[in-house]
């Protein structure tokens, strides 16, 4: 029994939380399990692993339907972010929530860079040729040329499928009524989906919100450099609104019209 | 599949026929602009300009049903041109010499005039498809739902074989299955003439074995396939239908006349999740479990046998299929008394020897894909790699022929159909779902631009589309996806049942019908 | 605002949007924006959306794969 | 007049042309005319004055060419008698008249004109449309001077002794919208004397302007001499250092002062009300708004120069003065209106009427309307198009109620001018014909269209066909909006009870209203009780024993002293607000509240304040003048600082009331003792309107005026027990220094940042502190939040006079809520669906009037429809667009954009 397990089990014995959310190993797959007090002894069978799943979107879905939970997760520095973003948002309370902290993603909240998780394969070479190299920072993007540019992030756009992975699978998206899915913003029924209304709708609702989780990119089944592009909807609210979503606290800027609003005309 | 999915991100070539890989297959598109990002070409054929087309080196639209022809066009060219693998052919296949005189007289020009191809393009495809090796060919639907369905696919076999692609990693002739466990389902002998591993009903040893296994006299004759039986029920050679997990009423060609022969039988049994349109003529509804609330296993497109495990028990009075039939065999006098899916799982690989070296415990996450003959053998992701199965892979000498219907003055338009990504077959799942049913609402019949502009068509308007079979109303899509005189339509949708005018001809072989072609005309709905 | 140009630009699209409160009593100022914006957007030209007609793929690009050289 | 449709023939085919004084004589107009643009009623008037016709007795061309038959020679002048209870004379001012100035050339140079003739050549309805141009050759100047101080603070030349308030900042205003209009950068140099800038943010505006490149110069200006040869003028003046300058203008406008005209003066004498030397109404300064005669009340300039939102303030102070003797017939003198049931369109397919207004020749002059009918009647849905002169007319109303149930519309679209002025009118017809009233959409096709088009008819008449199109595709889709009656509670809530908070609550239950007037501390009186005079001399402290003394009295208030306010709920009509007095707290329910929470005397660290005994405060002072302290006896010098503490970093505003409570200090030290020497060291001198008389007279009997700057302020030191004030005079360029027996500092007047009363009502502050009204002109005593009022020092620092005014006036506005027997909740409101919205609290955040609340139980936001204003921040915040706003929902908007597009 491993440090992990035992404080776990403290916590659930000692009614510090109702519920832990972890993974456990299921035929060779790490796999996120609820740990209850009930079933101590499944305990055990916590692992850290390597796997990384939004843990706190699961968490949130459980809070919304029993509020009065407390609820104990394995937490990288990536959950702990969306946790953070889910707290400004209030879709969980971080009162009623423990986290067992675990190391690994490199982080704007530390520095070390020890997941090797998100190691991406080199792009093949027609991809650097019209698409647009998942491993780019924001800043190398920027030597293209603006027509270039388009080109290439069309491209990248064209081969989406339409699978609303990114969108599932992401840790802050909470809402029950998704613009995406909103037929006046985005042309339904066809291949390839609206571009770039479709991907940029997301983008910009990113804003405030993304913790550079990547999940969004391990998801995408064409592959699109999603994390890239919102690493630079991260670097404009960071420039215009000094605001890093999932480490800064406080309110994202875009739920902010400013301190004194008046909407009647101001004269002089 | 001969090879397996993750394989065409290697291969040198993958070249698309007769399917709409993003919507219907979107993982192995996913696979296929991996493969195309690292180096590999990309030929499509499709009589539509589908969203494949957007990522090819080479997009051709041939005339509907003229796969045969383009084919023999483009192993014309790679005979003309001494392209194919010559140690291939003479090593692993016979009857080549009988192909080569069949192809004489496909030169691109002729091919040209049947296909609506031009020959450069043929010539194009076939200097690309043979100069990169590995070259995978890719078919769905588009290839077999046709009269000459067969003839199509031997014709897809020996372009493959002429290039030395089967039997190798990354290359093969690759049918996307259309379901989650049609693969498995035809493993399983869910077909008229083949217990389950394709063992022939008619092949004595077979026979005994499976009669001895399951302690019942089995018969040795073939029995019918679904357009038999509608021609049974028409008939009153059949009397009674059980109906698992389909909607024939939608799915099924010429459905107005389906319609009629369900209503001469004598006692109609459905099992399905919903209450589907046929579902609603039957005598007696089992209601089925879905996914999540069954285990059992699921064999894919790419032969692989993988576990499906139960996440909540049944809702109401659902109970799993299994068990269903179970009850059902027990209730008519023959009893099956498994206790779970694994015994009658057990029993199977005991009797099937491409699933014999399968165990649930091996099954794990991943699966195995067949064949696995024995305990520790690790499973196949390629077939064909030293031998075929029956020894020498055979070339057929296929000769095109027209679809069973062609366009007329009285029915000039060409129509096919086919799916969407938002749904499913005829939507007893998708269209259930909020989501999906956002993305698409109703049916719609694709138009292009020019004959929407000569019949004065608006987006959105409604059109009656007749053929010799009936007519439907539906609403207009106009698109580039299709060129002049060529309409699309899905079938998922019940306000618009499209197979309400397809034509059941079928092929003589696989006996599947002609879903892919018929002639149609449009009607503009006075205001 | 500034966060959808600014991401506009980094999509390609750069100085394709303008955000400007002009109020009813400055006539003049919106004769100028507007009068600039249309400029501007006249220089950079029609709207790439409108004109994509989905990726160019270039055919030089070199097989990765050692097949069988044509002809051969 | 009834006949009248302002088609515009009569004044096109006028012969006469007439200068148009509503542009200051700046172009023509003709003998039949409307005065202006916005006139109401909207009819001609024949000016007898110049009409050939009765001049000479020929023409009659407008009545031979008048399409309605509505010219009618004949009508005379009617003398009307009316039985009212009470009168009020807002007669308003007219601009000093600069024709006597020769120094300044106006009657010579064209483009020598008043401040009243360049705010017309800005006006887009002005004589050049809104460009800015010289009157003598239409150029577009390049440099124009603004000379200050014309007709006002002058008694050699017009005997205007006063300052007219409000030059200084509309000089500057001025300057900042010319500088707008402008293509090229304008150079802006105004000359004044002192800045009088002291309003609510005004100071703020001029350092703004004066970053923005406006020169401000500190010069009277003698003299604007032509410049032969040119239309330009030479200015020569001295600066402030003792060099002369000259330098060429292409304009100069002579910023002039108000004056009551001579024709209000034989009014009032008429009516026997007093007036001053200044022909002002002469009242003292606890009844701001009243006059010399009981029942005849005043307001805005004729009471004193000033600006708007005085003037409005003292309208509602006016009017407040008025009811109070009025209000036991409140209501009984009315009609009640009867509507037809609504007819229920829910079922019923879109059926949509459109009227296309030609606005006499306002639209049908520049659009061709009966083609934009034509297109109208093809569009989907529509199924009756008609054409009107005027659609606004009583008659085509009436003609359309009959239209509505005649072709059984249900939705009504007007494609004429703006909705703000016009559609509560369409949406009353639509009422008459028992439809629902949010069952209309505007297309404005005036104001949109043909007057900003008005060269380009045929682009004009395709505009309006693409505005009809988006009204036609919004109103298929719209659908009844509900509004639902609330019961209100009729008792007001008065926070505060200084003379302000008196005031008010008095006022009200003058009016019938039962009041709770709630003050902080134990005892009434507020900061009025330092104050020793106001400037017109009476003492402060018996007004306000007598204020108590009748608030003691008054059986309908209800007095919590030592009393805060430890919560607040609900919304107009119908508050819950909770008070706290020690231990002992209740919960009182109330229709409107108006804040009156006053302010505070600064004690910034400077110049020795708390630590020299020499060193006071004004209100100090006033207590050392009221006890006629021998500190005062005893004194040989004293010394005043002015804006200690204001008009700073820290505090960037003007307290207003300082400059002048200086003078009337130092005044009544050398009323004392002639002898005393009494320095006033100020940075702008504001003594504002008739203050400026104190001022003259401080200078006359020898009160010392230096003027220092923010960067060179004077220096305090102390010299045993007394202080040496040690500061530059300008004028003679030296250093001097005063042994001062007494140093009196204007410290600043400063919010009490009350932040926790501010959330509680729902209002704002704004970065000074100030409670922020709803419009700074238009509505100087509401605030955003309905049924929430103030006054007095909490909205911005002020005299007696003006906060008395201004309570009178918060009252009349509560009495507006608190006299309706319910109030009206929803129609366009957001509307957020619970099944949609995630609960992230993004649209709370948003929502400037706390309109929405979250439900902790189910999750979600919930809308307050009583408190929200339909301004749409939520639905722009939210990420799902849940929010609707009803009216304006996402389908409508989407149907109007998409038609726009074509």
């Amino acid at each position: 029994m491993n440090m992990m397990h035992e404080i776990v089990k403290e916590w659930l014995e000692q009614e510090k939380i109702d519920l832990f959310i972890g993974y456990k190993v299921v035929d060779g797959h790490p796999l996120p399990c609820f740990f209850t007090r009930e079933n101590i002894d499944d305990v055990d069978n916590l692992v850290e692993s390597k796997a990384r799943y939004p843990l706190e979107k699961i968490a949130a879905k459980v809070y919304s339907t029993h509020p009065e939970m407390k609820i104990g997760i394995l937490a990288r520095d990536c959950n702990q972010r969306a946790l953070n973003v889910l707290y400004v948002w209030n879709q969980l309370d971080p009162e009623k929530i423990e986290t067992v902290g675990i190391n690994c993603c490199p982080s704007p909240a530390r520095e070390h860079a020890d997941c090797s998780y998100l190691e991406r394969e080199p792009s093949g070479p027609l991809k650097t040729l019209i698409g647009i190299e998942n491993n780019l920072k924001p800043e190398q993007a920027e030597v293209y040329s603006q027509e270039e540019r388009f080109k290439r992030w069309s491209y990248e756009f064209e081969k989406c499928i339409k699978c609303y992975g990114c969108r599932n699978i992401c840790p802050v998206c909470f809402c029950k009524e998704c613009s995406l899915e909103h037929s006046d913003l985005i042309k339904k029924g066809e291949l390839p989906v609206e571009i770039p209304i479709f991907h940029l709708v997301r983008a910009v609702h990113m804003a405030g919100r993304c913790i550079d989780c990547g999940l969004c990119e391990d998801a995408c089944p064409a592959n699109i450099p999603l994390r890239l592009l919102y690493r630079e909807v991260n670097q404009i609210t960071a420039r215009l609104f000094d605001y890093r979503a999932g480490t800064d606290s406080g309110q994202s800027p875009f739920s902010i019209l400013g301190e004194n609003v008046t909407l009647e005309p101001m004269s002089l | 599949m001969t090879n397996s999915m993750k394989e065409f991100e290697d291969s040198g070539c993958i070249f698309v026929i007769g399917s709409n890989t993003t919507e219907t297959h979107p993982i192995i598109a996913g696979r296929i602009m991996t493969a195309k990002e690292k180096g590999a070409k990309l030929i499509v054929a499709d009589p539509r300009n589908i969203h494949l087309a957007e990522f090819a080196d080479i997009v051709v639209h041939h005339r509907l049903g003229s796969d045969v022809a383009l084919l023999n066009g483009m192993m014309h060219v790679i005979v003309k041109n001494g392209w194919h693998d010559d140690k291939h052919i003479e090593e692993r296949t016979e009857g080549f010499s009988d192909l080569e005189e069949v192809l004489e007289d496909y030169t691109p020009k002729k091919v040209e005039a049947i296909t609506g191809v031009g020959c450069v393009d043929i010539e194009r495809m076939a200097e690309m498809y043979a100069g990169n090796h590995p070259a995978a060919l890719l078919y769905a639907m588009g290839i077999t739902q046709h009269t000459t369905g067969v003839d199509n696919v031997k014709s897809c076999c020996n372009l493959a074989m002429l290039c030395g692609n089967v039997g190798v990693r990354s290359g093969g002739v690759n049918p996307l299955r259309g379901q989650s466990n049609v693969q498995g389902a035809c493993d399983m002998g869910g077909l008229p003439n083949v217990f389950p591993g394709y063992q022939p009903v008619a092949d004595q040893t077979a026979n005994e074995k499976f009669s001895n296994a399951w302690g019942k006299a089995l018969p040795e004759r073939a029995g019918l396939t679904l357009t038999d039986m509608v021609k049974g029920m028409g008939d009153g050679r059949i009397k009674a239908l059980c109906v698992f997990g389909e909607n024939p009423k939608l799915s099924d060609p010429d459905s107005g006349h389906l319609d009629h022969v369900l209503k001469k039988l004598d006692f109609l049994l459905v099992q399905d999740l919903y209450m589907t349109e046929t579902a609603a003529d039957a005598d007696v509804f089992f209601a089925g479990a879905s996914v999540a609330e069954e285990d059992g296993t699921y064999t894919n497109t790419e032969r692989r046998c993988m576990r499906g495990n139960k996440a909540i028990d049944p809702l109401g009075k659902a109970l799993p299929d299994w068990d269903i039939i179970c009850r059902l065999s027990s209730a008519m006098g023959y009893a099956m008394d498994y206790s779970c899916p694994e015994e009658i799982f057990d029993e199977m690989t005991s009797l099937t020897p491409s699933y014999g070296g399968m165990t649930y415990e091996r099954l794990g996450i991943n699966g195995l894909q067949w064949p696995c003959p024995g305990k520790d053998h690790p499973g196949t992701p390629y077939l064909h790699k030293d031998n075929f199965s029956r020894g020498k892979g055979k070339f057929h000498a296929v000769k095109y022929l027209d679809p069973d219907e062609m366009p007329d003055e009285d029915y000039p338009f060409f129509l096919t159909t086919g799916r969407m990504f938002s749904h499913y077959h005829t939507g007893t799942m998708t269209r259930v779902s909020p989501h999906l049913h956002s993305e698409q609402k109703s049916g719609y019949i694709e138009v292009s631009p020019k004959d929407a502009g000569d019949m004065m068509l608006n987006d959105g308007e409604n059109v009656r589309v007749l053929s010799r079979r009936g007519q439907i109303e539906v609403p207009v899509k106009i698109t580039s996806r299709v060129g002049e005189g060529l309409l699309f339509s899905p079938f998922h949708f019940r306000e618009n049942p499209i197979n309400r005018l397809t034509n059941p001809a079928f092929d003589p072989i696989a006996k599947i019908p002609e879903f892919k072609v018929c002639a149609v005309k449009l009607e503009k709905i006075a205001e | 605002m500034s966060f959808l140009q600014a991401l506009l630009d980094f999509m390609g699209l750069g100085g394709r949007l303008h955000l400007e409160w002009i109020s009813s009593a400055e006539a003049r100022k919106f004769v100028q924006v507007v009068t600039e914006f249309t400029a501007k957007i006249k220089v950079l030209g029609p709207n790439p959306i409108k004109g994509w007609q989905g990726p160019e793929i270039p055919d030089s690009l070199p097989s990765i794969f050692e097949g069988r050289a044509l002809g051969v | 007049m009834d006949k009248c449709i302002a088609c515009g023939t009569c004044a096109q085919k006028c012969p006469k042309k007439v200068e148009d004084e509503y542009n200051e004589g700046l172009i023509k107009r003709k003998a039949i005319y409307v005065p202006y643009s916005q006139a109401v009623p909207l009819k001609y008037t024949i000016d007898k004055d110049y009409c050939i016709y009765f001049q000479k007795g020929k023409c009659r061309a407008c009545e031979k060419l008048c399409p309605a038959k509505a010219i009618n020679f004949e009508e005379k002048e009617k003398e009307l008698i009316l039985n009212v209870g009470s009168l009020i004379l807002s007669p308003g001012f007219k601009s000093f008249d600069p024709s006597s100035y020769d120094a300044y050339s106006y009657a010579r140079l064209s483009n020598v004109v008043t401040s009243m003739e360049f705010e017309r050549i800005l006006s887009a309805t002005g004589p050049f449309m809104g460009h800015l141009s010289r009157p003598s050759d239409r150029k577009e100047p390049q440099k124009i001077a603004w000379i200050q101080c014309v007709g006002s603070r002058d008694l050699n030349t017009c005997n205007n002794g006063y300052c007219s308030s409000v030059c200084c900042m509309y000089a500057v205003k001025q300057t900042v919208i010319a500088g707008e209009h402008s293509k090229t950068p304008l150079d802006c140099a105004v000359f004044f004397m002192d800045m009088r800038t002291h309003g609510k943010d005004f100071d703020k505006y001029y350092e703004n302007a004066g970053k923005a490149g406006v020169r401000f110069i500190r010069s009277r200006i003698h003299t604007v001499e032509p410049l032969p040869g040119s239309d330009d003028a030479r200015i020569r003046y001295v600066t402030e250092d003792g060099s002369m300058e000259d330098e060429i203008f292409d304009m100069v406008v002579l910023s002039t002062g108000l004056e009551i005209d001579a024709s209000i003066a034989d009014l009032s004498e008429r009516l026997g009300v007093e007036l001053d030397k200044y022909r002002f109404t002469s009242t003292d300064a606890f009844h701001p708004v009243g006059t010399s005669i009981p029942g005849i009340y005043a307001c805005g300039v004729f009471t004193g120069p000033k600006d708007i939102p005085g003037s409005v303030m003292e309208a509602s102070a006016a009017a407040c003065a008025a009811s109070e003797k009025l209000s036991p017939v409140r209501n009984s003198n009315t009609r009640k209106f009867v509507a037809p049931p609504e007819v229920d369109v829910s079922a019923q397919t879109p059926r949509v009427g459109v009227f296309v207004c030609n606005c006499g020749t306002n639209i049908g002059g520049v659009v061709r309307v009966p083609e934009v009918a034509e297109y109208a009647g093809t569009l989907p849905n529509v199924v009756y198009v008609e054409e009107n002169l005027f659609t606004c007319s009583q008659d085509t109303q009436d003609k359309m109620t009959d239209v509505i149930e005649k072709e059984s519309l249900n939705r009504v679209v007007v494609a004429a001018c703006t909705p703000r002025t016009h559609e509560a009118l369409f949406q009353e017809t639509l009422i008459n014909a028992g439809l629902n009233k949010y069952l209309f959409e505007m297309a404005n096709i005036r104001n949109h269209d043909s007057w900003v088009h008005a060269d380009d008819p045929d682009a004009a008449t395709e505009k309006a066909k693409d505005l009809v199109r988006m009204a036609v595709a919004k109103a298929a889709l719209l659908s009844p909006l509900k509004q639902t009656d609330l019961s209100l509670s009729h008792d007001a809530l008065v926070v505060g009870g200084g003379i302000s908070g008196m005031t008010a609550a008095l006022s009200l239950c003058k009016q019938g209203y039962h009041v709770h007037l709630v003050e902080k501390s134990d005892n009434l009186g507020g900061n009025g009780r330092k104050i020793y005079k106001t400037y017109s001399g009476e003492e402060v402290r018996p007004f306000i024993d007598a204020l108590v003394k009748d608030i003691e009295a008054e059986n309908l208030v209800t007095l919590h002293l030592g009393t805060s306010i430890a919560n607040v709920d609900g919304f107009v009509g119908n508050f819950k607000t909770e008070l706290k007095s020690g231990e002992f707290s209740e919960t009182i329910e109330h229709g409107a509240v108006i804040l009156a929470t006053g302010a505070k005397e600064s004690r910034p660290g400077e110049y020795l304040l708390g630590e020299h005994d020499a060193v006071v405060t004004h209100l100090e002072m006033d207590q050392l003048l009221r006890e006629t302290s021998p500190k005062l006896e005893d004194a040989q010098n004293v010394v005043f600082i002015q804006c200690v503490g204001s008009r700073n970093d820290e505090n960037p505003y003007c307290s207003k009331v300082c400059c002048t409570h200086s003078v009337e200090s130092a005044l009544a030290l050398k009323r004392k003792n002639p002898d005393l020497n009494v320095y006033i060291l100020y940075r702008d001198m504001r003594t504002y309107g008739k203050r400026e008389d104190l001022y003259r007279e401080a200078r006359e009997i020898g009160v010392l005026f230096v003027r220092y700057s923010k960067e060179d302020k004077p220096v305090a030191t102390a010299d045993g027990e007394k202080v040496l004030v040690e500061f530059r005079d300008p004028l003679i360029d030296r250093r001097l220094a005063v042994k001062a027996d007494i140093l009196c500092l204007a410290t600043a007047i400063i919010s009490h940042r009350d932040r926790q009363l501010a959330q509680f009502f729902k209002v704002s502050m704004d970065s000074d502190g100030w409670f922020l009204e709803a419009h700074q002109k238009l509505r100087p005593v509401d605030f955003a939040n309905d049924g929430v009022f103030l006054c007095g020092m909490a909205h911005y620092p002020k005299p007696i006079e003006e906060s008395i005014a201004q309570a009178k006036a918060a009252a009349s506005r509560a009495t507006t809520v608190l006299s309706m027997d319910h109030i009206q909740v929803g129609g366009i409101v957001s509307y957020i669906a619970p099944e949609l919205c995630s609960g992230c609290l993004g649209c709370i955040s948003v929502c400037p009037f706390g309109a929405i609340d979250f439900d902790g139980e189910k999750r979600v936001a919930v809308v307050n429809q009583a408190l929200c204003k339909g301004c749409g921040a939520c639905a722009a915040a939210c990420p799902s667009e849940t929010p609707v706003l009803m009216g304006f929902n996402n389908d409508e908007l989407y149907a109007q954009i998409k038609n726009a597009l074509g």
